[in-house]
């Protein structure tokens, strides 16, 4: 596997939410807007790739009969590192994400990578193999986060919880001016569907988009199989006529 | 047996590491994070009283933990701000009374809660300034104005707890 | 500084010391079926104690 | 605290902030161990006892320890390191001493140290803004009675999901919505029923 390789299975291939289903409970509560689930995916990166590297510095001296232990302090001890850091230079975040800041601790996909890769590789594969990972599970959540935005707001805004590079909030990107072309005073936000930033939405959403990708998947397979289909027909036919021509042979060298 | 001490003195390496890396963060931001908290407290401030620039805190032992004083500008008295915090069924609230000096509620805020986000929000777009406004001198009809039965009976006690400290001491 | 330093390892040593006894107790024969049922699936795979016990 | 506020918390805490359809904690068990009902109420038997533990730990350690010293910020690791080694020390008494019991609810016991929802609850028992009218010992009770109540309500949903999802199985449901979509769509529509149970108590 290559380093690029390793680098971006986590997108989409290996995806941790959508194809492991790792992660699920802060992939439900905080992508209620594209910002938190942003600012959520930072934290992961940040921790996963930390922790990656530090596991991966110690692989060597950790017991192995004690490494669920060891793992578990490593872990923690960079979660409330990254608390802190949060808490000191974008509290907003931080009271938006609430306790699932802390919560990062169990999350599954961390433990994981620390397990299944971190333990075995090198300290730069390791560290590669975190920051992709954690970017693919940032994508995941701003997917997420989009979907139930857009669907609750009629629009995407940027500057509330995470104060860096804007003066004020934002709006990236709304449907207003397109409606505004037809009617005058028209604000999308009230016809909002306010049912997608309560949890009802949040399980609803993510089943939605699950079943959208297992669309997509079965679709591709199915085409995979006609095509297949179509090959092992051909191949028949092919050979059928071989041995019809063979056959006529014999018989026209018998005759 | 060598190999056992050997286990152990790298467990205890991690904890030393991890304790004291923490310990070591925690010196760098805490001053920044104490900051964050008193900036933050400072803009619900400002929400209650709209030209406030200069607030004086007072921390106070009892139901009410903390008086504010509020100064425009030019370092007029605008008004106090009293804090109060309640548990209930529900979980904490934290309320901050807004009192002016015409004697006047001026704004009630809810600070913190771990309450039913829904619950918090019903009160919070359509009970909660019908406080604003209500003279403190004379006794407050909750019912007929404020329609409390929808409005948590924490924060209506923070709300008398404030106008009777407010009315004793005057604010002082 | 030290208080922390303190209690981190002492808590360290607590949870070190019950992992290695849990691991050393063993499961009762009677239980090993019902094992299969706790299958370590999706996020619990790695902490599951069952799939380390398999594994060596 | 008197009884019936303490009544009102269980409930609180079971049914209006339900711990999966409203907080979003314990989603993993949620969606993993709750093919079969069997399995859903072992589950929710050990989570609910580990809960309650491990809060009540949690709670001491963090006024009795903690604050003392000072040393509140390593909250996050203490508290995992004592739900991590609460649940080791409990599965090996139950193998030693309770082979039925260890049956029925020791086996997933190892699958909860990861489970988010033992460290929010404990985490939510501690927060910044303490009222200090309110004494240690009172606080104590209403941590121990919350993580009861929440335990309780995460029994009733895995049973409940689980009782519909093994009805799911046999239903005839298209290709692409198996699995674990419906289930999140199902779980959406419980969550919508939850809702109406705002204001009961």
């Amino acid at each position: 596997m290559t380093k690029l390789q390793n680098l971006t299975k986590g997108f989409f291939k290996e995806n941790p939410i959508f194809v492991y289903l790792l992660g699920m409970c802060p992939s439900l509560a905080v992508t209620g807007s594209f910002e938190t689930a942003l600012g959520m995916g930072i934290l992961v990166v940040f921790v996963l790739t930390l922790s990656n590297v530090a596991i991966s510095i110690f692989r060597n001296l950790i017991p192995t009969e004690v490494r669920t232990p060891a793992y578990i302090v490593i872990i923690a001890t960079f979660v409330t590192i990254v608390q802190m850091l949060t808490n000191a230079f974008a509290l907003d975040l931080s009271i938006a994400l609430g306790v699932f800041i802390p919560l990062i601790v169990v999350n599954c996909l961390i433990l994981g990578r620390a397990e299944a890769f971190a333990s075995k590789n090198s300290i730069i594969d390791s560290a590669i193999d975190g920051f992709g990972m954690g970017l693919g599970f940032t994508l995941g959540l701003v997917v997420i986060g989009i979907f139930r935005e857009f669907l609750a707001t009629g629009g995407i805004m940027y500057g509330i919880y995470l104060p860096f590079f804007v003066d004020a909030p934002v709006t990236l990107f709304s449907l207003d001016w397109i409606i505004n072309l037809f009617a005058t005073d028209f604000a999308i936000t009230d016809y909002g569907l306010k049912i997608f930033t309560s949890p009802a939405g949040a399980f609803m959403s993510i089943g939605l988009i699950l079943s959208f990708i297992n669309f997509r998947r079965l679709r591709k397979e199915r085409k995979i199989n006609i095509e297949k289909q179509k090959m092992i027909e051909e191949k028949k036919r092919i050979a059928l006529e071989k041995k019809k021509a063979k056959e006529a042979l014999v018989k026209a060298g018998a005759e | 047996m060598l190999g056992k001490l050997k286990k152990a003195f790298v467990l205890l390496i991690i904890g030393v590491i991890s304790g004291g890396s923490i310990y070591l963060v925690n010196e760098l931001t805490w001053e920044l994070i104490r900051d964050n908290q008193i900036k933050l407290e400072e803009k619900q401030y400002s929400v209650i009283f709209e030209d406030g620039v200069n607030f004086e805190a007072t921390v106070l032992e009892g139901d009410i933990s903390k008086k504010v004083e509020v100064y425009d500008e030019s370092l007029n008295l605008l008004g106090y701000i009293f804090k109060g915090t309640r548990v209930n069924n529900y979980g904490r609230i934290t309320v901050l009374v807004g009192i002016n000096v015409d004697n006047e509620i001026e704004q009630v805020v809810i600070a913190s809660t771990n309450n039913t986000p829904n619950n918090v929000q019903i009160i919070k777009s359509k009970y909660i300034m019908n406080f604003d406004g209500q003279s403190v001198n004379s006794e407050i009809n909750y019912d007929a104005k404020t329609g409390a039965s929808y409005t948590y009976a924490s924060i209506q006690e923070v709300i008398e707890d404030s106008i009777t400290y407010y009315l004793n001491e005057g604010g002082e | 500084m030290w208080p922390a330093i303190i209690l981190i390892v002492s808590l360290v040593a607590i949870y070190i010391a019950s992992y290695i006894l849990n691991k050393r107790t063993p499961i009762p024969e009677e239980c090993r079926e019902a094992l299969d049922e706790a299958s370590c699936s999706a996020c619990s795979n790695f902490s599951c104690s069952h799939k380390v016990e398999e594994e060596e | 605290m008197d009884f019936a506020s303490l009544g009102a918390a269980i409930i609180f805490a079971m049914l209006i902030n339900n711990v999966i359809l409203m907080q979003f904690l314990g989603i993993c068990p949620f969606l993993g161990v709750s093919k079969r009902t069997s399995s859903a109420i072992g589950m929710s038997g050990a989570v609910l006892f580990v809960m309650v533990i491990a809060s009540m730990a949690a709670y001491l350690i963090y006024y009795y320890i903690l604050v003392p010293y000072n040393i509140e910020y390593l909250q996050i690791i203490v508290f995992i390191l004592v739900i991590a080694s609460l649940v080791q020390l409990v599965e090996m008494v139950l193998k030693k001493f309770s082979k039925p019991l260890y049956k029925s609810l020791g086996i997933y016991l190892p699958l909860i140290t990861t489970n988010c929802a033992i460290l929010g609850v404990a985490q939510g028992n501690i927060i910044s803004d303490f009222p200090s009218t309110m004494s240690v010992g009172a606080g104590f009770v209403l941590a121990s009675v919350t993580a009861l109540g929440t335990g309780l309500g995460f029994g009733l949903i895995m049973f409940a999901f689980s009782s519909i999802r093994e009805k799911l199985e046999s239903s005839n449901v298209p290709e692409s919505w198996k699995g674990v979509p419906i289930s999140l769509v199902v779980a959406g529509l419980m969550s919508i029923a939850f809702i109406g149970l705002v204001g009961i108590v």
